[in-house]
């Protein structure tokens, strides 16, 4: 099993959540978070102060998945979250050990 | 040093800025044959204009006191759109104290309220409340008409209700929905949407009447010298019982009571919103007690001002410090609490208290709600914004308080207040335990455990309060 | 029980606290020599005061109705200062009802608007809409100057206009920037800034005067006969008309209406700043409709506030029952248009309907704007505020309903009055989509697709509403 | 096409509800028997009735000029209210401008300003500020009696004063708690609770009311010369010099000023409070300078209404324009800061400069606050809400402004001017550098690092601002 | 070491918390997070338009223990976050290389 | 390649960026998050009712970075974020199998 967790742009979430529903995948974990990368922010302006904006808005999303879709889901992910523009974001792929649902206590990849 | 002469630069700057417009102005003001303002009028003296026929016509028909008659009647207008106002004020405090999953909830509450009780006054609740004669205990309600409130005038109510029947209409009913608020804040978090819309229309329109007629209707408590200037109990005692009654049935919210005798604070989710709450009703009252002189008398209306202002600033000071002695932190919403706790006090006798008379009321109320409500949590009575301490508890404190406080003269009597205060929140919390009870046991008074949990905002409205989550997230 | 007995004892230690407070006022009431204060001024009677040169000044100039006119005059004022908030109140609910990466957006045009408003009307519009005699339909406008407006009394408008020509201007000055404002809010979370800025300041600087000339300059609306009491048409329809050609000339928001029909809700990011929003307008409208009697002429003035609050009230709870009936939900976002849309219905009428005219025309404006809203969507208007229907829509049912409420007498016609609204909703239609048209092919009126999903507030201000990061994050 | 039949549809919907609620009123009409309302009282003329006996009784006690008074009272009051609500509007403009972790403590603080300053005013302050005849300097406070104030009539003070003594302190109560409001912005986000609750007491009690008898209470400004008419030196340059003094005692916060002359922003949290804020500070200078009228006279509040929203319009105009250019954005805490710029800047000379002085005053305060704001940061005084720019220097621009911009024979002297406000400035400087020191030595100012770095409002209440964690984490 | 990351109803974080107290785990971190997953979401009405919420609030709980006592706290987790309802979330197990206590330098198991 | 967790006390955020960036890190994803550790919280009143808050805002960074320069990272972020304070917090370290970088498609260490 792994976790695969995609940063992607805010705006780009729903888009990823239909390619993920396309290929079969039901589950997923979303948080807001902050991005730093090459993406390198404004520089802005606050009373007088300029400063840079380096951490910007992203959505990280976690999916557990099953080994052998990983592939699959990377490429889909990927696909939808594309604009070219440089802040796109990445996706990294964590293994995982074991999965629960809480409700039924089962587990493994039966349990995502 | 540095710092100075570049303070002095500034300064000069300033200056120098100053120069140029002022050149700049004076260009300007020789186009526009600039005239003095005030004295032009003086001075340029048109000849008084001959007043038009409508005036004369207004004039004709009020007689000599016209002008006296409009001012008042205008005060009573503004200050019924001050009362108003705080229906927001409510709205905010009660939001702001509620969980942000409840919040749509709250506010949808209160947008209801006030639109149910206007209308509800319009078709009933004025008639019943100023019946005229009656038997001093309960009268029927009709819908308003344009025939008995189009020819109003002076001789309406001469300088003690100095103001149109359209008037004395708004200004009611814009009190009117205010018991209902007051329910509305301590049931938060759990009660039914629809069980609570129907609960808050019957207490709005066949419960606070009645109360109301018994003082200001001219019934059997002023025939008894009961007084209660703007409604400490009248509308404050009375939201604040009424609100008692339904807590009790209603039971408290989940996980706030655990076993073993521990108290689990569930907190308000925005300090701000419940900032903005108290002081718009604070503002709102300079309407609600100002407004209740019905006219706009200048020694009664001024000195009303001032023992409003000064009660709640005594109430927000002495909560403030009481809080700071047991709790050890100055907590922000003890001391929003004390003012409101303040100006409960007060409303009773703004105009008939005396000066310091309104600051130990202030203090002592703002003292009282610190205890009340810690009090009322240890009873477990869950009251999420705390109104049955600050509207029920510091409404009677006022309503006696009159006859502690009055001035020399007075003659209120501390038994009559006691008697007129304890039977207008016996009267609420009767009907509410009636009226809610029945509710209760036919539909039902509170939302699933599930729904509780999830927030009533999805449960009753499929809407969040802050739905926003960085982008498009909704399809 | 022992609720009871806790609450009883609770009870005690108010009388116990009453009691004690009691003696140390009275000490404290030997020490300040209490005097009664009402009374005081009548007994001690301190002879009469001779009134002060100033004031003997002010009566010869103004003559018998000065005090009159002076309550009038203050009224107005007030009014003035009510329509004010109504700037905030626009500002909250547009804010309130956008996604949050564009909330310093929305709250940045609501500040050019008010602050542009009053200056172009200084400059211009004031007198192009009050020109005295002109051709009936367009009259240039000039700056306002001191002389015009320094020596006014009672002959300037007699009970009919009975207030300074400083007071007639900021009275205006402050209805005139309104019309942008309800276009602001549909045009929301696309527009390019700076485009908007200039056709705002053109719309209010030559657009709402045309119009306003037409029946409040005394062209040749009034002198047909058509009647638009506060501004239905001439402010209401005339901004909810502008703001449907800008809307059609900017398109939708990205991701709104998707292939297949389907319409994709964007969400408001704060419910409780759109329902401050809500209750700011309509307070403020006792302003707006209050202060266009433009008397304090007690029967109109308090008439007017309460079918203003009556159609307000009957319009939310059309709006709710409706909504709950129509989208199985009770919608907040619903119940708070519908008041808008009863104020906006009521508006045109406010003195002369009767007054379950006003609780009709409230009621039927409530279900209209639930309707309006659906309809827009359908056809793909994307207006996020709903102004369209709020203002456009309800400016022209109210109008309209003048006639059809109007009470014995009025002698209103449906047809004038539809003409009318017609003309002005259509003026305003064709002047925006000309103007709004030769600055989108001049320089754009949208912002750039990937601006749009970034947000505006980053992409016009470089500043984020709600910047804050748990500390600092910011280098 | 299609959108163009829609809304035909919709139109002919409309008519057509229209047309079955015309039925159905014309019934209702019938049963309640509709009369005209205004042309009622009229025709319907019914005898004029007899003034009761009330009435009769205050007109005796105060002459003919009775109804003026009342009408100047009510004003007063009402101004007295809208001053009250800048209370609210700095509590949201500053909680707005800092940052979410220290929002409940600059509540918190504001609650206490407006309490305390009330009950200190009461006290100690009015009669120290109004003493009569003194020295000139200083005088000392007592506090209020009921005797001193129950009496009053026109002869308090004819058209130049004309209220009772209840109106008289309650609006000048409302002013002097402002002083303190300022200081609060300038030293939020580090300052101590309690040393600055001492202070801000110190300073409204004791200091305020020294530099406000020197002119309004009569004292050697008043004789030199100087005018400020309500405030720009003595309230605000008051509240902005005071600030400088102790921000430069406190130090700036942690993390600002980076070493290699670096600064860094710490961002408001939350720009539509901020918002909020400006909009209500706007509103309540109405009561602000409207109120400092002392009357109603109708030229002077209408001119000053005028005045007092024209600067505000052009100081925000001029800093949106000034920041766009200089700082390449449109930015929004800048346009807002440039309306407060306005404002303090007409307010000394709102009922006494020309109408274009007002639009040169408050386009000049636009501008001068924008590099104020800058250059303050350049020299490292560090204030967060931008306080001593705005109160403090624009303060000082718009008391010079009254002898730039005076209206023809207004014989105001800059030179006066400017002693004027500079002694003023300056007084307030060096009280609080004085009394803020020896706190500073005594107890301490600042906070600890890591109370500054973990939040104000942990530190110092134990209560968050926005506690809600999507449900129950709390036990 | 592990890390065991659970997503559960947000109302159940509390008694999560105390079931992991009780087996003497004094440390965790939680984020708020919208979760996408089977229990579909409500279809919704926003001003007419009808719309599923398929995000819906969950928390998530990020807790690193030695290994020996992953099968005791996702047991307790499980137990305490448990409703039987649908939506009742998932654990997953991931597995940690090395932790670190900032304040003492401290490695290993001892650090957390 | 691994994905460091570090848990800090809010205000240090600045000081570990820079930090990071020094060593050349030039991406990182930042979460708002809430610790419950030994830093017990403080104990609370609300409305005369005592609580403890026991979850204390911290912030979370993630980064993904190639296995050698792990010790190097943890080490300036260590140092970074010390403050000698109970409640410093924690770095995790979890190996990271895969990362993608959206734009690119790039993968493995050259993504990142
Ligand atoms: N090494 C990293 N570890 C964790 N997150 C990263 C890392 N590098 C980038 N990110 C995340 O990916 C986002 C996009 O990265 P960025 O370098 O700006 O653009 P791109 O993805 O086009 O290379 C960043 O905002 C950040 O959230
Ligand atoms: N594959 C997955 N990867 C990550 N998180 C998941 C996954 N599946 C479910 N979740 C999370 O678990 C939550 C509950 O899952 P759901 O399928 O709705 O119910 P249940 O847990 O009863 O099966 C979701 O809201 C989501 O946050
Ligand atoms: N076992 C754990 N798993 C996940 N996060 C933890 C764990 N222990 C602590 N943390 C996080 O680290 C933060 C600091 O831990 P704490 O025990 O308070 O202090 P210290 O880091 O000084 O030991 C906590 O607030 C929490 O966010």
């Amino acid at each position: 099993m792994k976790l695969v967790k995609a940063i992607i742009k805010p705006f780009k979430l729903e888009e990823v959540k239909e390619a993920l529903s396309e290929i079969g995948i039901e589950g997923m974990t979303v948080t807001e978070v902050k991005g730093f990368g090459r993406q390198k922010g404004h520089t802005e302006i606050y009373r007088g102060s300029e400063y840079t904006v380096d951490f910007l808005p992203k959505v990280m999303v976690d999916i557990a998945i099953p080994d052998d879709v990983v592939a699959k889901t990377v490429e889909a992910i990927s696909k939808a979250a594309k604009t070219g523009k440089i802040g796109d974001g990445k996706i990294f792929v964590l293994p995982v050990e074991d999965a629960i649902r809480i409700r039924t206590d089962e587990k493994g990849d039966g349990a995502i | 040093m540095s710092k100075k002469t570049s303070l002095f630069k500034l300064l000069a700057l300033i200056a120098g800025l100053g120069l140029i417009s002022g050149l700049l102005s004076t260009g300007l003001m020789a186009q526009e044959e600039v005239t003095e303002v005030v004295e032009a009028a003086v001075e340029a003296a048109p000849t008084p204009a001959e007043p038009d026929e409508d005036y004369l016509a207004l004039v004709a028909t009020y007689g000599a006191t016209f002008d006296f008659f409009t001012i008042s009647n205008l005060w009573t207008l503004i200050a019924a759109a001050l009362v108003f106002l705080m229906h927001l004020g409510f709205a905010t405090l009660e939001s702001g104290l509620a969980q942000s999953k409840n919040t749509v909830n709250v506010l949808f509450k209160n947008v209801f309220i006030i639109c149910m009780g206007l209308i509800s006054y319009l078709l009933w609740g004025f008639n019943a409340m100023y019946p005229g004669d009656f038997n001093g205990f309960f009268a029927m309600g009709t819908p308003l008409t344009m025939a008995d409130y189009g020819g109003t005038d002076f001789s309406y109510g001469g300088t003690g209700l100095c103001m149109t029947g359209w008037t004395d209409f708004i200004f009611q009913a814009m009190f009117a929905a205010t018991a209902a608020t007051i329910v509305s804040g301590a049931v938060a978090e759990r009660v039914k949407l629809s069980s609570f819309m129907i609960f808050a229309t019957l207490l709005v329109t066949f419960g606070y009447p009645v109360t109301g007629s018994w003082k200001w209707g001219g019934g059997w408590l002023d025939a008894m010298g009961f007084y209660d200037f703007a409604g400490s109990s009248l509308v404050h005692a009375f939201g604040g019982f009424a609100a008692l009654a339904c807590v009790i049935l209603l039971g408290a919210r989940k996980g706030k009571y655990l076993e073993g005798g521990k108290i689990k604070p569930i907190l308000g989710h925005s300090m701000p919103l419940a900032t903005i709450g108290v002081f718009l009703l604070f503002l709102g009252w300079f309407g609600f007690n100002g407004g209740s002189v019905l006219s706009a008398a200048p020694e009664a209306v001024s000195f009303v001002f001032v023992t409003t202002a000064i009660a709640a600033a005594a109430g927000g000071l002495a909560a403030i410090f009481v809080s700071w002695v047991v709790l050890k932190k100055p907590d922000l919403s003890m001391a929003l609490n004390g003012i409101l706790a303040g100006l409960v006090g007060i409303t009773a006798g703004a105009d008939s208290v005396t000066l310091y008379g309104s600051v130990f009321i202030g203090l002592i109320a703002g003292a009282i709600v610190v205890f009340s409500i810690l009090f009322f949590d240890k009873i477990k009575i869950d009251d999420p914004v705390g109104a049955v301490s600050v509207h029920g508890i510091c409404g009677i404190w006022g309503t006696v308080a009159v006859a502690i406080f009055q001035q020399e003269g007075g003659g209120f009597s501390f038994v009559t207040q006691l008697i007129g205060t304890l039977s207008i929140g016996a009267f609420a919390f009767i009907f509410s335990i009636i009226v809610f009870g029945i509710i209760k046991a036919v539909m039902g008074v509170r939302v699933s455990e599930e729904e509780e949990y999830e927030g009533l905002d999805i449960g009753e409205h499929g809407q969040e309060a802050y739905p926003d989550f960085q982008g498009a997230t909704k399809g």
